[in-house]
């Protein structure tokens, strides 16, 4: 089937554009870049009809990769269900944004650099979800690591915006050390990367109750997807990383890269589910991601800040429902959040590019007049993400949330009141920006049809596709489908609507509200809205200290100090050697004459000895 | 005479015409030594198909000729999977460090070139050597070329960091030298290959603690070499004070001296001792991964600081060597061919910088991506391949090592694992320090893009990093078949052994191996 | 008592090359009256005939080994070798004295002659095969040289050193004499296998300890004049202070020569008690090394500096003699030939970069050079490299022959302080190629004459000696071992 | 007799040699030396060294040690003066050293040589004829050889001691 | 009892102490005396002890070969007696001095 067109039509569009980008006009730029992802996805969907329903995995071999020893790593790349819907969400949104960022990106400097940079990350992303492999895997997992670094950083010039690119790229390189020791714990286990023949093994593999093998090889795992899926507590790029132009947070910091972790852990499902401490690990970070990231979206006055921290909470919630073994429900929020919070992020990009780049919600306010189109899909995203039933949210949370009751109570209470708090915070924002009188000082207007129409059928997707996309019941084959409880559901739906509600009361119905109970919380308030303070905490414990141990413990002090000076010393303490030596030459001959009796003593006593004389 | 001799030879050959030639005429000798550099490479190249279709075990191009009737000197030459790919990578970066000191060196210019093919010469001999003696001869000659490249145009405290390296790496042969003697005593002949055979058929038997000084002797030379921390402490000074050129062939090529003869001499001649020490070894190894890195993270200067990075990507050669396992071993040897393209791409493109705006300190830049945009990205994609991304050459070999390592202790994977994390911060902190942010007038100004002569040198490294990284089967059989030689002496039980499900396909991907010899 | 009153053809064939160059030497004496003031080069034209006549002669000599004048002489292969050597170093030290003398405006027959007599004396001791004429060699070598030490008469250093080698070397000699007195008084001879021979012989304990003092005595007096620890002392003042070419000739002939008989001297006659000289050559070896090389790293007078280096080297020697096995002997022999060319060639290169007076002997004055002259510097750098010990010279494969010898003896430690030793004298070695390559270029290079012929000659054929025993060795080699193997 | 006799000598020797040690002007010190080269003359003859007594007077005694005292007093050498730049060296260790010295060699003599022998004037006579006769034959070499040695003095002699260059 | 001292035979080994007394006494001269033409008197001194050492082997040999050595000892001291002699005239005319003290300009 030729699945290895799927990644490579990007890098070929990633190739043109980086070489010759510089010379070409825009039109070939948008050809290549837009072209190249939609015919990947339109190959996408020309395999997957062709597989028709994939029982079985679809595996296709290419060539080896590294032989050494026993240890053969191939590049493979398979395409099970799960993969078709990753492929599918990749390729769709990704061809939805790409078109969404001509209209962005029309007026900005590098703009070929921008187009080849997103096809280099479609193909890694590509590479990723096809991979059948972990190495492979592993080189999608770094390479979309990679692009989001460059991309973040897009702003060359801009020092928060490099710096940001900086972050992402660290952070995602701690979580992959998780990976890697991940990696070479599963070989050394199994004696093999691939999938299939790991996953073979590890089905034979009892549960594990304690700490065992498979625990240490899931954790490490886990923390790999931490670092990419932007959890507690490798959280902190992905608020930075909104420094990128918006279409990259769309499709890289909501849509796809950031849901790489869950789709990791989906796929490494056999190995996860024998190891359940691991698992209840997934669940607890998951839903204190969740709930940690909402308080701080309450606070915040950048949109994307708000939507970043969304982000975060949303992911949290995939992993609590892997975590709870609801792998399916877990995929199925990935794509539903690809949908609503894609088209979150471009709404806000089209805000953003419509008030010439203001993002302070503070400065917004009845922008619903002028920008009606984004004002009204960025709507329908907010109800999908605070769970409205009959949007796309509410059926994938609610899958989820079910699971965590099922799972353990406390998890699907605390997931309530965050999605209470989602709810919220993400109406606090519509609210303060798009009901009111404008408080800004920018002549706001709506954007062109490049950039609305993917809002539009973005917001089509976030309001129908949980319903038309019945995930659990598509993956049923790869994982039990998770239980239902229609009560539960409904719960969580109220307590989301009255999220929304609250937002409308304190930031329509009573403004000014919110600012006094934001006074009477006091320090609490400070502590949420400086984000607990943690990138501070990082950096006065981690960062600083190897910084400045770096430099004067081990650069001036061991190595300039103590090795070099060790060495120097060597040499200086030769010279004082020989400045000591030199002084028998005190050029005076008696002196000289001594020396030789002397010399001629000793040798005289040393064979009077060796010769036995007593 | 095989055609190894004729590349070991041609360079000095040249290195003789080249001191003949008139030295008012730069453009000549530039180009003369550029063609002759270009012509061995050419002709290394042939080397590949006889060293990829000998039989393992043997050496491919084997020439033994009587040097010295007593004691029993041969020139003893060969090559084999582990040395055939550092030759080429030493005929592949002559003429490149030949083009990138086109402009640059500005005194001298005939020395400076010869001196370069005299390297060259040294160099590939060590490589090919297998008689100890004309090892340690070798070894020793690439000494003289090097401390004249950066002691006479290096920057400004380059004589004492020529003195330095020159001292350091000379009381490590030294010690090399007493040990050879006393191999050379024990075992009446140089030969590599004989006391290999005799050492491990029994034929000379060395007592444990015979075993043990004589493994610490060849150690500490080649440690010295490598840089294995604490004696690394001439690399960062030599680097800095080095021209472009000097800099490129100490860290891609020199510094691989010590480590293929840690492979080559120190753990096969000496099994029991090294298996004894590796721990100790594996510990000094990791120290300098993680203690490099670090110090990279501090380093104002950026040759320094891709000099530190050198100390910590050797380390990761050194701890697969000491895993004695085959995916430690073909990392070892993948990750010298890595660095050293990575590294000596590293160090061109800062003498690209360098040459434009005379300074080392990273202060002083900022910005140039927007003048330089090629050079940026070539800076980019060098770094990336440094820093160990996947499809990128060093990625590779820091995985195959890492997998070995884990093979025998995972404990030494976690800590070597910091490397890659670390590595990430240097390098992408002085990147986003040199070529982010808003370029000054000034350097706007001195900053002209690549320019043909430095996308020549470019280029192609690039395309051997993506290579590298994306198809190993072009370079890694011939030096797993290698290994797998060398392993001998060593138990087996460290290897990946595959589940039972497993075992089947990887019983196939032997032959395949097999195929592929 | 059948005496054989006149000694036959084969005898004089076998002190031919002594005969040929004390006769010259008279010559060049005499015809001196009868020459031009401006034809004096040709009297040095002269004793280069001489030489290479003699070089001819002891290699034909060669060709019929054997005792000589009632066993007084010993032409075999380790003659041979020290005689060729030491005549080598002859005709080299006259070829770059020419244009010094000329310089110094110090022409004159009786420095050639004087050169012809000291190698004369040095080629007797070489052959000898007894200790009188072991002492009478020396005293010729000796005597010739302290005058050469004090050739430049108005020059106080020049005095100096010529004084402090004359009491010097005569204060040892006292010594060495002693020692002579006593193995005589062990043994009733002092034919070197007669000694042996009685030392062999079960006796009783006293001889052997009687031998030892005596070789003790003896040790002091040769370990002078090889300026071995710690008897080296004189080495430094004498070396700076004489002219340069005679600093040339007397760190490489006199030293050679000395060890020469040092080596025949322990090995033949004191064979039979190594175990008691062992210990101490072993010590003095080492100390040699540390005191040439430690004090050579402060040095700032070249002279000064390459005195020190020659200490240290004569260290390695003494690491060969330690050895005391037959590749010792090899070993020490080649190491003395390549030490001949190295020296000799750097030597020269300072003999033509000083100027009158000794003027511009600091190391720092040789800034630049490397530019300035090239080639001069260039083959500096080849004696300096060698001095080092890098590979493809003859100071690497010398020192790797001596610490070879030692790790026979199983000496392993001597081998490694030994080799640390020369990793340490690389620093002061290259302080040289850093001043000459790396510093710009000041007063005393900007001045600097172009090369002379005889400079020139004896810097190629040193280069070419040192390059040659560093890549070939197997030549002269093969020669040592072979008659290594025959001294007993 | 014998004995007397070497005791009287050896005596005057020791004394001598002191002498020569601690007097400052050098002529006394020469003199001294004399005094010590004519007693060991008289031991020589004890020992039957006729000719070898008979150089000692006529070549030791007579012709060098007129030649030190011709040179002592052409530089009008006065007695010494007393620097303070004499090596510390010298200072604190030449009398232990030299006292080590002679303990040594005298016990090295002591433990080793027989003291049975005694030396009886007239027990062995070394005749100029003997010392002749083998000086041109067994040792002809080393006395033609001389000869050299002697050249050299002389040429030494003049080259360093002439006016002009 | 002294008588018999007197009239006995002397043991060879009185004069080689004699002997090594001797050389010591040259040592001394040498290392103690600052004028420089004693310090070559007392080279001279140790040569005559060495001789009497000679002497008396050849005594005890009954050869005439240690003799000769002497004969050869005496005739190398004069001809280091005349060229020694001429360094320090040089010597004295360069620097009008005769204390061996104050011939150290070459140092360390």
């Amino acid at each position: 089937m030729n699945l290895w067109l799927i990644p490579i039509l990007p890098l070929l569009g990633f190739l043109a554009n980086g070489l010759l980008g510089r010379r070409v006009p825009k039109a070939f730029i948008n050809t290549v870049a837009i072209g190249s992802v939609l015919l990947s996805f339109l190959w996408v969907v020309k395999t997957l009809l062709g597989l028709g329903a994939i029982e079985t995995k679809y595996i296709e071999h290419y060539y080896t990769w590294i032989q050494s020893g026993m240890l053969n790593i191939s590049v493979d790349f398979a395409v099970d269900r799960l993969t078709a819907i990753m492929l599918l969400v990749v390729t769709g949104v990704g061809t939805l944004i790409h078109i969404y960022a001509v209209g962005y990106m029309e007026h900005e400097e590098g703009y070929y650099r921008f187009f080849a940079f997103l096809n280099l990350f479609m193909f890694f992303m590509l590479v990723l979800v096809l991979a059948q492999n972990y190495l492979l895997l592993f080189v999608g997992w770094e390479g979309v690591g990679l692009c989001s670094y460059l991309l973040v950083g897009f702003y060359i010039a801009e020092q928060y915006a490099t710096t940001a690119g900086n972050k992402a790229m660290i952070v995602n390189r701690i979580g992959d050390f998780g990976f890697s020791l991940a990696i070479f714990l599963i070989v050394k286990q199994f004696g093999s990367l691939d999938f299939t023949k790991v996953f073979d093994a590890a089905k034979g593999m009892p549960v594990e109750a304690s700490i065992g093998i498979l625990t240490i090889i899931t954790l490490l795992l886990l923390v790999g997807a931490t670092g990419k899926s932007a959890q507690i507590p490798l959280y902190v790029w992905l608020p930075d990383a909104m420094a990128g132009p918006t279409p990259v947070s769309a499709l890289i910091h909501a849509a796809t890269m950031v849901t790489a972790g869950v789709y990791m852990i989906a796929r490494s499902a056999t190995i996860f589910t024998k190891a359940p401490i691991t698992m209840d690990t997934v669940a607890v970070i998951g839903l204190a991601t969740a709930f940690f990231a909402a308080t701080i979206g309450m606070t915040q006055m950048d949109l994307k800040k708000v939507y970043a921290y969304s982000t975060v909470s949303q992911l949290g919630y995939m992993f609590l429902g892997v975590g709870v073994g609801a792998f399916s429900a877990g995929i199925w929020h990935v794509m539903t959040h690809a949908f609503f919070k894609g088209l979150l992020f471009l709404g806000a990009g089209a805000v953003m590019h419509g008030l010439h780049g203001e993002l302070d919600i503070r400065q917004m306010g009845g922008l619903r007049k002028y920008m009606p189109i984004t004002a009204w899909t960025l709507f329908c995203a907010s109800l999908a993400i605070s769970g409205v039933p009959g949007t796309s949210g509410y059926f994938s949370k609610d899958a989820i949330l079910v699971a965590a009751y099922a799972h353990a109570p406390w998890m699907y209470w605390v997931g309530v009141l965050t999605a209470g708090m989602t709810a919220f915070y993400v109406f606090r924002a519509w609210f303060m920006a798009f009901t009111g009188e404008y408080r800004g000082h920018a002549h706001p207007h709506e954007s062109s049809l490049v950039m609305t129409g993917p809002l539009i059928i973005l917001a089509i997707l976030a309001l129908v596709g949980g319903f038309a996309f019945k995930v659990p019941h598509y993956l049923e084959g790869m994982f039990t489908e998770g239980p239902e409880n229609e009560v539960m559901a409904l719960v969580s739906a109220a307590v989301g609507l009255l999220g929304i509600f609250l937002a409308y009361v304190f930031y329509v119905a009573k403004p000014g509200l919110a600012d006094s109970f934001a006074k009477s919380l006091g320090g609490l308030y400070t502590l949420v809205y400086n984000k607990y303070f943690v990138d501070e905490a990082y950096d006065a414990a981690v960062v600083q200290p190897l910084l400045e141990g770096s430099r004067t413990v081990l650069w001036r002090g061991m190595d300039a100090g103590l090795i070099d000076g060790m060495v120097n010393g060597a040499g200086h303490r030769s010279r004082g050697i020989g400045a000591i030596l030199r002084r028998i030459q005190s050029g005076n001959i008696r002196s000289y004459a001594a020396w030789v009796v002397l010399g001629s003593v000793v040798v005289l006593l040393a064979i009077g000895f060796a010769g036995g004389l007593r | 005479m095989t055609l190894l001799d004729i590349v070991i030879f041609l360079p000095l050959l040249a290195f003789v015409v080249a001191l003949a030639l008139p030295k008012d005429n730069p453009q000549l000798i530039r180009i003369f030594c550029l063609i002759a550099s270009l012509v061995v490479f050419l002709i290394s190249l042939g080397l590949i198909a006889p060293v990829w279709s000998a039989t393992p075990g043997k050496f491919a191009l084997e020439n033994n000729q009587v040097w010295i009737q007593s004691p029993a000197i041969n020139y003893h030459t060969g090559l084999d999977g582990i040395s055939l790919w550092l030759v080429i990578l030493t005929t592949l970066l002559t003429p490149l460090c030949v083009l990138v000191s086109w402009r640059s060196i500005d005194k001298h210019i005939k020395q400076f070139f010869a001196f370069l093919l005299l390297l060259e010469f040294g160099l590939i001999g060590v490589f090919c050597a297998l008689d100890l003696f004309l090892f340690i001869v070798f070894w020793e000659v690439t000494l003289v070329p090097m401390y004249f490249l950066i002691g006479v145009w290096g920057h400004e405290r380059r004589i004492y960091s020529a003195l330095k390296f020159f001292v350091y790496t000379m009381a490590g042969s030294m010690l090399m030298l007493v040990a050879i003697i006393y191999l050379y005593i024990q075992a009446g002949t140089f030969d590599y290959t004989k006391i290999l055979a005799g050492l491990q058929s029994g034929a000379i038997s060395l007592s444990s603690v015979e075993q043990f000084w004589l493994f610490l002797g060849f150690f500490i030379a080649f440690a010295i070499k490598v840089p294995i921390f604490p004696l690394h402490t001439w690399l960062p000074d030599a680097h800095v004070e080095a021209p472009t050129a000097g800099s490129v062939m100490l860290a891609s090529v020199m510094l691989k001296m010590g480590t293929y003869g840690l492979l080559r001499f120190c753990v096969p001649m000496f099994p029991g001792a090294a298996r004894e020490c590796a721990n100790w070894i594996v510990v000094l190894a990791i120290i300098g991964i993680v203690y490099g890195a670090l110090v990279a993270l501090v380093q104002p200067n950026m040759k320094k600081l891709v000099a530190y990075s050198s100390v910590s990507h050797l380390g990761f050669v050194v701890l697969g060597i000491f895993s004695f396992t085959q995916q430690g071993f073909d990392g070892a040897v993948y990750q010298m061919l890595a660095h050293g393209i990575s590294t000596g791409a590293l160090f061109l493109l800062v003498g690209f910088l360098y040459d434009r705006r005379h300074s080392l300190e990273i202060a002083s830049y900022g910005g140039v991506a927007t003048p330089a945009p090629w050079l940026a990205t070539a800076f980019m994609i060098t770094m990336l391949a440094s820093v160990g991304l996947p499809t990128l050459s060093n990625f590779i070999g820091e995985y195959l090592v890492m997998q070995g390592s884990a093979q025998v202790d995972f404990r030494w994977t976690v800590f070597a694992a910091l490397g890659p994390i670390l590595s990430a911060c240097y390098l992408l902190w002085l990147y986003q320090r040199t070529f982010f942010g808003k370029a000054s007038e000034d350097l706007t100004h001195h900053m002209p893009d690549l320019n043909f002569r430095e996308y020549a040198i470019m280029v192609p490294l690039i395309v051997l990093m993506v290579w590298l990284g994306s198809y190993t089967q072009s370079f890694l059989p011939p030096i797993s078949a290698s290994n797998a030689v060398l392993l001998g002496p060593f138990d087996a039980s460290r290897e990946i052994h595959a589940k039972s499900p497993a075992h089947k396909p990887a019983l196939a991907a032997q032959g395949e191996l097999a195929n592929a010899r | 008592m059948p005496v054989n009153f006149m000694p036959s053809g084969t005898d004089y064939l076998r002190i031919l090359p002594e005969i040929i160059m004390t006769v010259a030497g008279a010559l060049i004496m005499l015809i001196e009256g009868w020459l031009r003031e401006n034809k004096k080069r040709n009297l040095a034209v002269l004793t280069f005939i001489a030489f290479a006549a003699a070089l001819v002669a002891a290699v034909v000599a060669n060709a019929s080994p054997g005792l000589s004048f009632s066993n007084m002489l010993i032409v075999d292969g380790f003659a041979t070798f020290f005689r060729v050597l030491v005549i080598g170093v002859g005709i080299l030290s006259l070829l770059s004295a020419v244009q010094y003398l000329k310089r110094e405006h110090a022409e004159s027959s009786e420095y050639y002659a004087l050169l012809l007599f000291s190698v004369t004396g040095q080629c007797i001791m070489a052959t000898a095969n007894e200790l009188i004429m072991i002492f009478i060699g020396l005293e010729i070598s000796s005597i010739a040289t302290y005058v050469l030490a004090g050739y430049l008469r108005d020059d106080k250093r020049n005095n100096e050193s010529a004084l402090k080698y004359f009491l010097l070397g005569s204060f040892a000699t006292a010594f060495l004499l002693y020692g002579v007195a006593w193995i005589y008084g062990t043994t009733g001879s002092t034919n070197l296998s007669v000694i042996r021979i009685a030392l062999l012989t079960p006796g009783s304990e006293r001889n052997v300890i009687l031998a030892g003092t005596a070789a003790a005595l003896m040790f002091v007096g040769f370990a002078f004049k090889v300026s071995a620890a710690p008897f080296q002392i004189w080495a430094p003042d004498v070396y700076q202070g004489a002219p340069a070419p005679v600093t040339l000739f007397m760190s490489v002939g006199p030293k050679a020569a000395a060890f020469a008989v040092f080596i025949r001297v322990f090995t033949t006659a004191f064979g039979p008690i190594t175990s008691h000289w062992e210990p101490f050559v072993w010590s003095s070896a080492l100390l040699t090394m540390i005191i040439g090389n430690f004090a050579a790293l402060l040095q700032t007078n070249i002279k000064r500096m390459l005195a020190y280096s020659s200490i240290a080297n004569a260290g390695y020697i003494m690491v060969a003699i330690a050895a005391h096995n037959e590749i010792g002997v090899a070993a020490a022999m080649f190491y003395l030939a390549a030490y001949a060319f190295m020296n000799i060639g750097a030597f020269a290169v300072i003999t033509h970069f000083s100027r009158q007076g000794e003027k511009f002997v600091n190391i720092e004055d040789f800034a630049g050079l490397g530019w300035k002259q090239p080639v001069t510097a260039g083959l500096f750098a080849v004696f300096l490299l060698s001095l080092i010990g890098v590979p493809l010279t003859g100071g690497f494969f010398g020192k790797f022959y001596i610490f070879k010898a030692a790790l026979d003896a199983n000496l392993v430690w001597l081998a490694i302080l030994g080799l640390l030793n020369s990793a340490i004298a690389a620093y002061y070695y290259l302080r040289i190629l850093v001043v000459m390559y790396m510093n710009e270029a000041g007063e005393a290079t900007d001045s600097v004459q172009p090369i002379g012929v005889g400079i020139g000659a004896t810097l190629w054929v040193a280069a070419v000696g040192t390059l040659v025993l560093g890549i070939f060795p197997s030549v002269v080699l093969n020669f040592a071992t072979a008659s290594s193997a025959l001294l007993k | 007799m014998t004995a007397l006799i070497f005791l009287v000598f050896a005596a005057i020797a020791v004394i001598c040699g002191i002498n020569l040690v601690v007097q400052t002007h050098p002529i006394a010190s020469a003199l001294s030396l004399i005094g010590v080269m004519g007693s060991l003359a008289i031991l020589y003859l004890q020992l039957g060294g006729e000719f070898i007594a008979m150089a000692q007077i006529i070549v030791y005694a007579g012709a060098v040690m007129v030649l030190f005292i011709f040179v002592i007093m052409l530089l009008n050498a006065g007695a010494e003066t007393p620097t303070f730049q004499a090596s510390s060296f010298v200072k604190y260790f030449g009398i232990i050293l030299l006292f080590g010295f002679l303990v040594l060699m005298s016990f090295i003599i002591q433990a080793t040589l027989p003291k049975t022998e005694g030396v009886t004037f007239g027990a062995f006579q070394g005749t100029a004829a003997d010392i002749g006769r083998k000086l041109f034959t067994s040792y002809l070499l080393p006395f033609e050889v001389t000869s050299i040695l002697i050249l050299i003095a002389l040429v030494g002699a003049i080259v360093l001691a002439r006016k002009e260059v | 009892m002294p008588n018999a001292v007197l009239t006995s035979p002397v043991p060879l080994g009185w004069y080689l102490i004699l002997s090594a007394i001797l050389f010591g006494l040259g040592v001394a001269g040498f290392i103690f005396r600052r004028n420089i033409i004693t310090v070559f008197m007392s080279i001279e001194l140790m040569l005559n002890a060495v001789n009497l050492s000679f002497v008396t082997f050849s005594y005890q040999f009954k050869q005439v070969d240690g003799h000769i050595y002497s004969f050869f000892v005496m005739v190398v001291a004069a001809a280091e007696a005349a060229v020694g002699l001429a360094i320090i005239l040089t010597v004295f005319k360069n620097r009008s001095t005769l204390m061996i003290d104050d011939v150290n300009s070459m140092k360390y």
